[in-house]
């Protein structure tokens, strides 16, 4: 059997160097990204084609429309979803660095700074939640088109950041329990992956929810 | 050309092309969507748009076939590869997957183009907003 | 190919009766014309490969790999890549301009359809025409025809005429109806609209100037009032069975909106938007119980003896 | 070929069928992972729907096969032509070329034991199950969606559409969405990461590059369905004004993405069976297709620029003239990737030896009928013309010819071709002949007439038509030609349901040039006694590999036989990676089923408290699901 450049590639496990999990070790030795990740990263790729859909529509309605948003909703204030989006973006610090931490085999560092990123995770959808409230004292989905698309889409981010911030949990759960085993060890990595996704798609989202107002 | 060349530039080759057609293409609509819709939100100039985005996607799909020529070039000057290709393009990797992709390339590239060559040319031709 | 023989067709594609459908169906000649040689060409190298297949390789050809793949590029790329671009060119450049819509203000007249489920309203706007499944235009006059719909999308279609164009709820679309021969064309709607869709015809007149100018005056005139005692009667049942809070009678009190203007009820060909003749006995039948004839519709079994339909449908049929 | 097994390559095996061996029984099959019995699933289920959508073919045939037909009311016509549509398109063409074809034959062909993520390969399944029964309980119970599987809103709108008929269809197919989006990340990875070592992306089976861009198709333009979907629901059970007009929405909006989704679908539909056809050829015309490289791509790009042509189903819709023709120029140079493919298939029959054989002649009825269907294609192109056409007859000629004659054709080719592969058993080859000809015949006579009958103007989805319209006597052929070719698919199966019992046994009768003929017929659980390795796109025929593969079995390399074990190597030369520990029964994927099942009957009746506790609850099945890892079982 001959691999990329020809040599022979023994199949079957190597030998683990002492002192680093053997999970640690195999993600070292990989030369492609494993499946988990694939796999995350093409569900990811639904995910945003949906949310691309959602805004396509979002725009579609916007330009067949005479008044937008229809007579009766005031523009969303600037200030407050802005500072609300720039915090979830700070919190992909801690969630890479617990990669990391992991990638090198510290378990308990990992666990910790995915602690420290799901309360301050959760700190913003409570917010978010708030103001979404906020929102809907003033404006309902069956208001008009624009109600309609516009609570869908922030409707669909905050469950988004909700889904994430249960993972986190889980990532948490098992990491304690299970131990960096190589399922988790990529989990960590997927969970990464997915809220950088998520805070990018979360971004763009405020730039439509703040199209009227600009 | 540094050998063996990296994934970006071979699948730059591979999709420059075709990426640079979606652009063109997904721009285009919003910009008539936009100015054709009830709202009428913008007026913009779309026929210079129309055509500065076509030559843009042209100039990118153009540079995807300068660099799937060389790919082609470099992989079919390599000794057994002529071979290889007579054996149904299916060469030890990387280079026989370069060979191939570059036989990919330059189709695809040649098929995206034509397509921005048609609506870059027909699009001005017609009246903006006119209901078909 | 076998079309020829089925010129018998009342909403024929291919037996145009304006410019437009014309040059749509000069397109279409051409286009089965290439079509048919790619498709014969390429059964006929199926064929060769039935008959040659004891042996591998190409007759005179040989086995070269390079022939096989010439072929390829050649009918996969090179050659469909210059009629696709042409037809592009011819249809979609050109030809789209000639079927569009015209520009606002160039035509001589202008008529407003309005899709129903199912049937259409028609109206002829600066007139006070109001008539439903019939449309008469002159010939050799460029006609405006606004399309919107009071419910469902509907689609205008009358293939002799023109091309189609939907309704859509919300939109004001556009087609030009310009005839060039006399005659009747039928037309239907070819949008799905839900269960009567199948039954959602009309006609078009294409008319003389001179006749199409006295079918409009007439039209304009309020009915003539009912004379006989029979068709008196029906008036009286008209006015105090329902109908009137659905159907519009010009110079009555009924002014409904639901369903068809019947103001010259009598001077059209069909009901129903077409699906029966227009007779009293087919009238009556209709009256009697509409849901057996056109199952789903919105024109109710009112529950009327049958002297009091025959007193409607002499009534109905005295307005010309 | 089989491996041939030396003593020493015997314990290996004996040692292989002990760790892969399935569960006994039911529980076995509804707790399997592994890919050939999922596939075997797919297989009949998909297969009971194709029952039930021919049957419903066969009502609207009957109901239009004179004027003033009085089969079926105008509205169990509606339903009937609507479930028509939903039933072939979502549960059965997709479910049968990527659930049963792509399922069983995927791995065999790439050399690995199973699919990227089994369980997730299950649980495509379950949801598949659940969603087309779903959509079924609305037409058993009088319910059955009837705005047509296009469901054009506002007739699909609350108002203009009350009862639930339209609920069954808006939440049975996001249900199934997800389904397809599960099994197409599973296809994608499986094909990228699991490949035998030295399969690099130019000696990938061209099975494979089909099924990738269908499945790339899948991922990519089921979002904007389910958004469609969504929006509709949302209108219909909460008030929301997407599609309303009178509320700032808009109608077109659900077009647009409706067909967003639709025309990549059109190709998801077709690409397996370019799949089916490029390993069809090369086997019986003892070559290797031509110009490889070129087919390869063909079958992506047709994906690819499947995303830029859906406006042309919308040419009638008033778009403004500069919108429509940025979509008329992909819909015409989507017609070359097909071109050269079709070309591509000729010169390889004309310059291959073809031995004409039930598959082989069910590949070259595809030929006919897609270069039939493509042509009427390129004609729908043409925007004027595709305006006058658009709605009537001609389109369902041009479609029936693609979906029809061009989807099911390679299917029902596959079905014969694999069959000794599956069974270990040989079709009747004459008739199986008998049956292909009773279907060409059918497929002509049903369809062809359809051009004519929709020139001639008669426009689609009427229940009926009068009689005075010169669209009689072809209504008539078309409904002899339907019963045609009802015997004809009729005969299929019995030939090959009494073949799987009482056909000759067989190996690998046709020497088919990818993986899967490398093993026994049927393969076992563990699918390769040891892991191929590969050096040209046409595996079997280079035997000195295969023969390699028997020596490296004796020396035990690349057996992996220590637990649930296959390779993974880099996605785009094929190096060995990895060994992956592979998981071999999981109860979670029909629990997640079920509990989605509940979720969707939930929001059709609108409880939404109940729906959002089985949402829960799925989400903790799903945790419980990854409590048990791979390595565990």
């Amino acid at each position: 059997m001959t691999g990329t450049s020809g040599e022979p590639v023994p199949l079957g496990r190597a030998a683990v160097p002492p002192g680093v999990p053997p999970s640690v070790h195999r993600a070292r030795q990989r030369q492609a990204a494993p499946n988990g990740i694939w796999g995350m990263v093409l569900f990811l790729c639904a995910e945003i084609t949906l949310f691309g859909t959602i805004i396509g529509s979002y725009y579609y309605l916007d330009f067949n429309s005479v008044h937008w948003p229809q007579a009766g909703i005031a523009p969303e204030p600037v200030a407050q979803p802005s500072l609300a989006t720039a915090w979830l973006v700070v919190t992909l610090l801690p969630i890479w660095w617990a990669n990391r931490q992991a990638h090198r085999g510290r378990r308990e560092s990992a666990i910790e700074w995915i602690l420290f990123a799901l309360a301050v995770q959760a700190g913003y959808l409570a917010f978010q939640i708030h103001l979404y409230i906020n929102d809907f004292h003033h404006f309902q989905p069956q208001h008009s088109a624009y109600g309609s698309i516009y609570y869908t889409l922030m409707t669909l981010d905050h469950a988004h950041v909700a889904f994430g911030l249960a993972l986190d949990l889980v990532l948490i759960v098992r990491l304690a329990t299970k131990g960096l085993s190589n399922y988790w060890l990529i989990g960590v990595r997927g969970l990464a992956i997915y809220w950088y996704v998520v805070v990018a798609i979360t971004v763009i989202v405020l730039f439509v929810q703040l199209t009227p107002s600009l | 050309m540094s050998w063996p060349p990296s994934n970006l530039v071979v699948w730059f080759g591979v999709l420059g092309g075709p990426v640079a057609w979606a652009v063109q293409f997904v721009a285009n609509l919003y910009f008539t969507f936009a100015q054709c819709g009830r709202g009428g939100r913008w007026q913009l100039p779309l026929h210079p748009w129309n055509i500065g985005l076509s030559v843009g996607a042209l100039a990118i799909g153009l540079a995807a076939i300068a660099v799937c020529l060389r790919l082609y070039r470099h992989t079919s000057e390599m000794g057994p590869m002529a071979a290889i290709v007579r054996r149904g393009f299916g060469g030890q990797p990387p280079a026989g997957r370069i060979h191939f992709l570059a036989v990919v390339g330059l189709t695809v590239n040649f098929l995206a183009l034509t397509i921005v060559v048609m609506t870059g040319i027909g699009a001005p031709l017609l009246v903006f907003c006119q209901q078909s | 190919m076998a079309l020829a023989g089925c010129s018998s067709g009342r909403q024929s594609i291919v037996e145009p009766a304006s410019k437009p459908s014309h040059d749509i169906a000069v397109l279409w000649w051409w286009m089965l014309g290439a079509a048919a040689i790619v498709f014969f060409g390429a059964v006929a190298l199926l064929v060769i490969a039935y008959f040659k297949r004891g042996a591998r390789g190409l007759p005179f050809f040989g086995e070269r790999e390079g022939v096989a793949e010439g072929m390829v590029v050649m009918f996969g790329v090179a050659i469909p890549i210059v009629a696709l671009v042409a037809l592009f060119g011819v249809s979609n450049i050109y030809l789209i301009g000639e079927s569009s819509p015209p520009k606002s203000g160039t035509t001589a007249m202008t008529i407003q359809v309005i899709g129903h489920q199912w049937w259409w309203e028609v109206r002829y706007p600066g007139t006070g025409v109001v008539t439903a499944n019939e449309i008469h235009v002159p010939i050799h006059t460029r006609v405006n025809v606004i399309v919107t719909t009071d419910d469902v999308i509907h689609s205008f279609w009358v293939p002799e005429l023109n091309r189609k164009i939907d309704m859509i709820p919300g939109y004001r679309n556009r087609i030009l109806l310009d005839g060039s021969r006399l005659g009747e064309f039928r037309g239907q709607c070819a949008e799905y609209c839900g269960f009567q869709h199948a039954h959602m015809s009309f006609e078009v007149f294409v008319q003389r100037p001179a006749v199409f100018h006295r079918w409009l005056a007439g039209q304009e005139r309020p009915p003539v009032p009912a004379s006989s005692a029979t068709a008196q009667a029906g008036e009286r049942v008209f006015m105090t069975s329902q109908c009137e809070s659905c159907h519009t009678i010009a110079g009555t009190p009924a002014q409904g909106t639901i369903g068809p203007n019947l103001t010259h009820l009598a001077s059209r060909v069909g009901l129903a938007a077409e699906q029966i003749p227009n007779n009293p006995k087919e009238l009556a039948a209709w009256i009697r119980n509409p849901q057996a004839i056109k199952p789903g519709t919105r024109m109710p079994d009112l529950g009327l003896s049958s002297t009091q339909i025959g007193q409607l449908v002499a009534y109905l049929d005295s307005l010309r | 070929m089989a491996t041939v097994v030396t003593p020493r390559g015997e314990e290996y095996v004996e040692r292989l069928e002990r760790v892969w061996k399935p569960r006994p029984g039911l529980v076995g099959w509804l707790t399997t992972t592994d890919h050939k019995r999922i596939g075997i699933l797919y297989f009949f289920t998909t297969l009971l729907f194709f029952g039930a959508g021919g049957v419903e073919a066969l009502l609207i045939r009957t109901q239009l096969i004179g004027p003033n037909g009085h089969v079926l009311s105008p509205q169990a016509f509606d339903e009937v032509f609507t479930m028509h549509g939903i039933t072939m398109i979502f549960l059965f063409v997709i479910p049968m070329t990527t659930g049963a074809f792509g399922n069983y034959l995927l791995p065999l062909m790439i050399g690995a034991r199973d699919m990227a993520f089994p369980r997730m390969n299950a649980v495509s399944y379950w949801i598949f199950l659940g969603s087309g029964i779903f959509m079924y309980v609305g037409m058993v119970t009088g319910h059955a969606p009837n705005a047509g599987w296009f469901d054009y809103v506002p007739l699909a709108s609350k108002t203009y559409s009350p009862s639930s008929n339209i609920d069954f269809y808006g939440w049975g197919l996001i249900f199934n969405g997800i389904s397809s989006t599960a099994a197409s990340v599973n296809f994608i990875v499986t094909i990228f990461k699991m490949r035998a070592p030295g399969m690099s992306l130019n000696r990938m089976p061209l099975f494979c590059y089909a099924f990738l861009a269908a499945a790339f198709s899948l991922l990519f333009a089921l979002p904007a369905l389910s958004c469609a979907t969504l929006f509709l629901e949302l209108d219909r059970q909460l008030g929301f004004h997407f599609y309303d007009t009178a509320h700032g929405g808009n109608p077109l909006l659900w077009q647009n993405l409706f067909w967003i989704f639709g025309h990549p679908e059109v190709y998801i539909i077709i690409l397996p069976a370019f799949g089916i056809a490029t390993s069809i050829i090369p086997t019986f015309t003892h070559r290797r297709m031509v110009f490889f490289p070129l087919v390869a791509l063909s079958e992506v790009l047709v994906a690819f620029l499947g995303f830029g042509v859906w406006a042309h189903h919308m040419f009638a819709v008033g778009f403004a003239t500069i919108t429509t023709i940025y979509f008329a120029a992909v819909s015409l140079i989507i017609v070359i990737p097909s071109a050269i493919q079709l070309f591509a298939w000729i010169a390889t029959i004309l310059t291959g030896k073809p031995d004409f054989k039930t598959p082989l002649l069910f590949i070259v009825g595809f030929i006919v009928w897609f270069i039939m269907g493509g042509l009427s294609g390129i004609t729908l192109a043409a925007i004027p013309f595709d305006q006058q056409v658009t709605d009537s007859y001609y389109v369902v000629a041009h479609f029936h010819m693609v979906i029809f004659g061009a989807a099911v054709y390679p299917i029902l080719g596959g079905m014969h071709y694999w069959f000794p592969k599956v069974t270990g058993r040989m079709y009747n080859e004459a008739v199986g002949k008998l049956s292909f000809w009773l279907t060409f015949l059918g497929t002509l006579l049903t369809f062809f007439p359809m051009h004519i009958v929709g020139l001639v103007g008669m426009p689609r989805r009427n229940y009926t038509y009068p009689a005075n319209m010169g669209w009689t006597g072809l209504n008539f052929t078309e409904t002899i030609g339907a019963y045609i070719l009802a015997s004809g698919l009729v005969l299929i199966v019995l030939n090959l349901f009494i073949s799987r019992f009482r056909g000759e046994p067989s190996q690998d009768p046709f020497h088919g040039d990818t993986l899967e003929w490398a093993t026994t017929s049927p393969p076992p659980h563990y699918n390769f006694a040891v892991i191929p390795t590969v050096t040209t796109p046409y595996n079997m025929y280079d035997e000195k590999d295969r023969e390699h593969d028997n020596v490296r079995l004796d020396r035990g390399e690349g057996v992996l036989a220590t637990g649930h074990e296959t390779p993974a190597t880099t996605a785009q030369d094929g190096a060995l990676d990895e060994v992956l520990e592979m998981p071999s029964y999981s109860w979670w994927p029909p629990i997640v089923g079920l509990l989605l099942a509940c979720f969707f009957a939930m929001l059709l009746v609108a409880h939404w408290w109940i729906a959002a506790g089985f949402f829960v609850l799925g989400l903790l099945a799903l945790f419980a699901w990854h409590n048990q890892e791979p390595s565990d079982t």
